[in-house]
């Protein structure tokens, strides 16, 4: 679950870890009134989840209310990489010297948490990672011990601080190694971490990443987040217990298990097909959450074919056999469903859904054939 | 032989009185997997399936000498269970929960490790050495004795793969699903070095999937098997970036993506199918040509 | 450096930990004021660093206020194995229905902290382990993972505490274990842990010993246990860098090095002489240092002879005789003084010691022999 | 050979630009051990007695390839500096500094031990093998190369005992002082079992003190060693309690005085001298003898 700068800027508060003054805005009115707070000049800064944000256009410098207020009005309603901007952050401008770049992740290889820390900051990391890879600082850290002085050393010594701003650079780092650990987060980052003309450490930006399996031990997060989230499809489906995926094709997919989803979606792709959906139906399904799962398939209009490809093992083929009767009964179903059911009481299925209109294929190729051959007519 | 479990191996269920502990544990029972004990805290001095259930691991263990444990206890008192069994003296653990945060694995993995207790998952199926002993979720009835070492980060993907396999004639020496979390115990290379070292195992067929640099690092290893390995990645159409941020990537170097990976892996000399079924194929392949690769 | 009873209890009140109502009091007066200040009986209990306390007399039951300070009066200025009775604490009796024992200790040998509980509280664990060491649980907690809740169960269930109890107790030994982490200490116990007759559990007395190498970092309990601590020679000798311990022969050792400070009381012993304390200088001594010790000696009246037994190394054995000299010269000793000085640049000390009226004596044996006959004059 | 280190024995000082670590640095040096470089945050960059100080230990053991860490740092800044030199890569950590809390050992010891790494003390003067290296705060004067080993929690009373052997012409293969607070990394055990291990050590020295179980625990171990061992055990005098409390005897099931623990060396065949020099008496008998225990 990603925050937006702005949630993840009130944590660093929260925190105290210095971050320029300002606040969110929903309107062109609201970020007038938020620059109109501050003496100089105010960043507009777009709140969506896409990278490149600046170059596309999302961050922009106003000066005084008026131009607040025009600037706000651009960014408020512009599609950036797909995402239609609907809150925009509105800050004091500060006074950059010199830009850095710190995070801590969590190394999946190594099984570690990582504090990756660079003086070439404010630019993308994975662009200096490949022109300048001498100039990010990694450091490993055991979770027995947890963060130490000499894993911030080597960064403090590069960056090139002064004793005020090493105590200040020091401290930020050490609370934002809290907050990774205390929000349960996968990825915490400050690019740019900035040195201001009058020596002061400020994290100009904010990125934060939490661990979706800690959601229920962070019930803050959570309402921070709670109304976009709900909005969502995908987290609409997780609270049925389906893990969606909304894609550009036009096969809806219906599976058991994310490996045998993804494994389904590729086989349409290779028979040249265009998978609709990523849908995850999870084990020991009941008739229920297939009804949910053909809803969802029936909201999406691209979706010309429903391709149902159960494996049975704890998920029980007659299960959802039933959920695919009453779905059938229940909703005006209007483009043909090709099914696929192997494993556990797939015989029970098959007797259940007998005289239905569903096509029935026996392998998971002879299946996707069928749907790719459905929608090409 | 197999890997990891055999005929003899004893295994408690840790949260035997739930839902899908029992569940599981009576399906594991009626496999032949020697089943010695379950242990739910509150519980103890009960039977579950004729089984004693003990209040902690540590009686449980002292009373019935088990090598092994299966936990199936919510996400939120999985690591406890963990560090519990850690405690107790078993030598295997297989966590089948769903759902355990990131930042809990990280020290679960890290005290494991330091006690050199071999554990498998979190999220995972877990395993079944056919003919011998299951300790996990997966449905038995498609699995066949043989001799090709299966090793998985996905359920069900895996049924299919070892479905086709069984149809084909091709029996396994142990299927192990290592489980698709971020942090898991036992991984691609852990599994491959068994399974070279195994004699009863002749090939291996891996099935990986999108995400993380595990397959990556498999690669390399395999260069270094006397046996073969065959494969097949899943996700070759999911969305980039929808499960693996930017910071990833410069951590492992990699992208992570089903086409780095199925790279990595040619380059490696392994064979990667299009389809699960086409692993049946490739194998029956190398089984047939008695291949060393 | 053990708490008392009260101290324990005012920390164990910061944690959450209940203990009877009641305080400390250095008089009969204030004794029978706090015991009027609460309904029934008060137990007044002598605040001294002796086990066994209450079959000695220590601990007694009154009834009133004017029991309350008759009974004061009786333990106050009692002679407790030695030791004076100061300080008593005032309680509330409770209506005890059963009594368990609870501690966290260190084991040396398995490094490890270790929990040790018993349902055989109130008398002398000592004895309990001697006599039913079955009684006696220890779960051992591995620092990486702190106390968790299969540590204590084994405990709850053998108390046969209902599932309210069970929380308090839980809660009780959980935050017992904060404080022995959090207060560096090497041991907390409660002894007795009671069960009251209307199913509270409270901590009935409270024992807890801090780490004397973490008291730079536990200001609040050195701010506590300052006066007394002050007021102790023991202590006075630690802030100039010697560690003095008094006993009760005649012939005061000044050593370096604690091993070696002991091998020479065991000389001493071996030959037929009573050492009157252990006193090591410690390394890299300086002649201050030197003076200083030999006025802990002669602040000793039992004091009939000083044995000087320096290897030198670190310590320079010049620098320790020009302390002697010095000492000497400025304080009237009126012993006979053994020296025996060896290693780092013995000779120039002897050279610095010539003329003097010290006896000097190559080895240990050879000194301590020397001293012995000096005493037996 | 000798035990733990050997003219090879690359070494850092952490804290070299303290009183203390300056100090013993400059002896190190005189002596010929391999000291190749130092370490204080913050002076990176500049010299101590001609060697290169580093700012932390990582680009010091790349810089230079040590294998050994000798640590002279005040208690509140030890441990982390043994954190760092446990990541740096070297398998050997002296811990000179004394007063570190006994909270800190215990987790730093736990950590060290996970990662196999050998650790002396706290609050010990390391450890000399004559003529080779000496990595510690002793004399190196008094000692002399032999074959005995020499294993004390004590400092200046070895000191006292390798004297009386050095004068009586019994040499020294490795003198390790193992600390005496309550935590400490390598015990008399662990010493032991690398002197019988070490074949040019022929007969060993165990110094002990009153307090703890080790010294039990060590004479249970002697009964299976091939080389003689004499003991002296300092202590007999002083007064009970003192040091230990009544949880340490529940604990380890020793009153831990001085005569438990001779009459458990005894037990274990060991004869333990009355004075320290007693010692130098019962190892030239040993060795005259040419005695197999």
């Amino acid at each position: 679950m990603k925050l937006h700068e702005f949630q993840a800027k009130a944590i660093f508060r929260k925190y105290s870890i210095p971050v320029p003054e300002g606040s969110m805005a929903l309107t062109p009115e609201k970020a007038a009134e938020i620059a109109s707070g501050f003496p100089g000049k105010a960043v507009i800064k777009a709140q969506v989840h896409v990278g490149g944000r600046g170059k596309a256009g999302g961050v922009k410098l106003s000066s005084g209310k008026e131009e607040a207020f025009a600037t706000a009005g651009t960014i408020l309603g512009m599609d950036l990489k797909g995402l239609i901007v609907k809150k925009v952050l509105v800050e004091k401008a500060i006074d950059i010297d010199k830009e850095y770049y710190v995070s801590f992740a969590i190394d999946r290889a190594k099984h570690m948490t990582v504090f990756i820390s660079s003086i070439m900051g404010g630019v993308d990391i994975e662009d200096v990672a490949k022109k300048s890879p001498e100039s990010i600082n990694k450091s490993y850290i055991d979770p027995f011990t947890g963060l130490k002085d000499f894993h911030i050393r080597p960064f403090l010594k590069q960056a090139g601080l002064d004793k005020d701003a090493c105590a200040q650079a020091s401290k930020i780092i050490k609370n934002l190694y809290k907050i990774f650990l205390e929000t349960d987060a996968n990825l915490v980052e400050i690019n740019p971490l900035v040195l201001t003309k009058d020596n002061k450490v400020i994290a100009a930006d904010a990125k934060m990443d939490i661990d979706d399996n800690a959601m229920y031990r962070q019930q803050e997060i959570y309402d921070m987040v709670k109304d976009e989230l709900e909005a969502q499809p995908e987290h609409q489906a997780k609270q049925k217990g389906l893990s969606y995926i909304k894609m550009e094709g036009n096969i809806g997919c219906i599976v058991n298990g994310a490996g045998l989803s993804m494994a389904t979606m590729d086989i349409i792709k290779l028979y040249g097909g265009e998978p609709a959906n990523f849908l995850d139906i999870g084990g020991s399904s009941n008739p229920e959450k297939v009804k949910y799962a053909m809803q969802l398939l029936m909201g999406d209009e691209n979706v010309k074919v429903a391709f149902f490809n159960i494996f049975g093992g704890i998920t029980r083929c007659d299960d959802v056999a039933r959920g695919l009767i009453s779905a059938i009964s229940e909703l005006k179903v209007n483009f043909p469903i090709v099914v696929r059911l192997t494993g556990t009481n797939a015989s029970e299925a098959k007797e259940i859904l007998k005289g239905s209109e569903l096509i029935f294929e026996e392998t998971m190729i002879g299946a996707a054939k069928k749907a790719v051959g459905l929608v090409a007519r | 032989m197999s890997i990891l479990i055999n005929e003899n191996t004893k295994v408690i269920v840790q949260g035997i009185t739930g839902r899908d502990g029992s569940f599981h544990a009576k399906k594991m029972i009626e496999y032949g997997t020697k089943v010695v004990a379950g242990v739910t805290p509150g519980k103890g001095g009960s039977k579950e399936h004729g089984l004693p259930v003990y209040d902690g691991m540590s009686e449980a263990v002292k009373a019935t000498g088990a090598d092994a444990s299966i936990i199936f206890v919510p996400p939120a008192f999985a690591s406890d269970a963990v560090y519990e069994a850690a405690d107790s003296g078993v030598s295997l653990i297989i966590i089948v929960t769903e759902g355990v945060p990131v930042h809990e694995m990280l020290k679960l993995d890290r005290y494991l490790r330091s006690k050199n207790i071999r554990y498998i998952g979190p999220n995972c199926p877990g395993l079944i050495s056919p003919g011998k002993s299951k300790i996990g979720i997966m449905s038995a009835d498609i699995h066949m004795k043989g001799s090709v070492g299966v090793v998985s980060r996905s359920g069900t993907l895996t049924y299919e793969v070892v479905y086709n396999m069984t149809k084909a004639g091709i029996g396994q020496s142990t299927c192990i699903g290592i489980g698709g979390d971020p942090i898991v115990g036992t991984n691609f290379i852990d599994a491959l070095t068994l399974f070279e070292a195994d004699p009863e195992t002749t090939a291996v067929a891996m099935i990986g999937e999108i995400g993380g640099s595990d397959e990556e690092e498999a690669a390399k290893f395999i260069k270094t098997m006397t046996k073969p390995v065959v494969s097949f990645i899943a996700g070759r159409t999911a969305p980039p970036g929808k499960r693996m941020g930017h910071a990833g990537a410069i951590i492992s170097g990699t992208s992570g993506t089903a086409e780095a990976k199925i790279r990595a892996l040619n380059e490696a000399g392994v064979e990667v199918a299009n389809t699960p079924q086409g692993i049946a194929d490739l194998l029956a392949d190398k089984i047939l040509a008695g291949a060393k690769k």
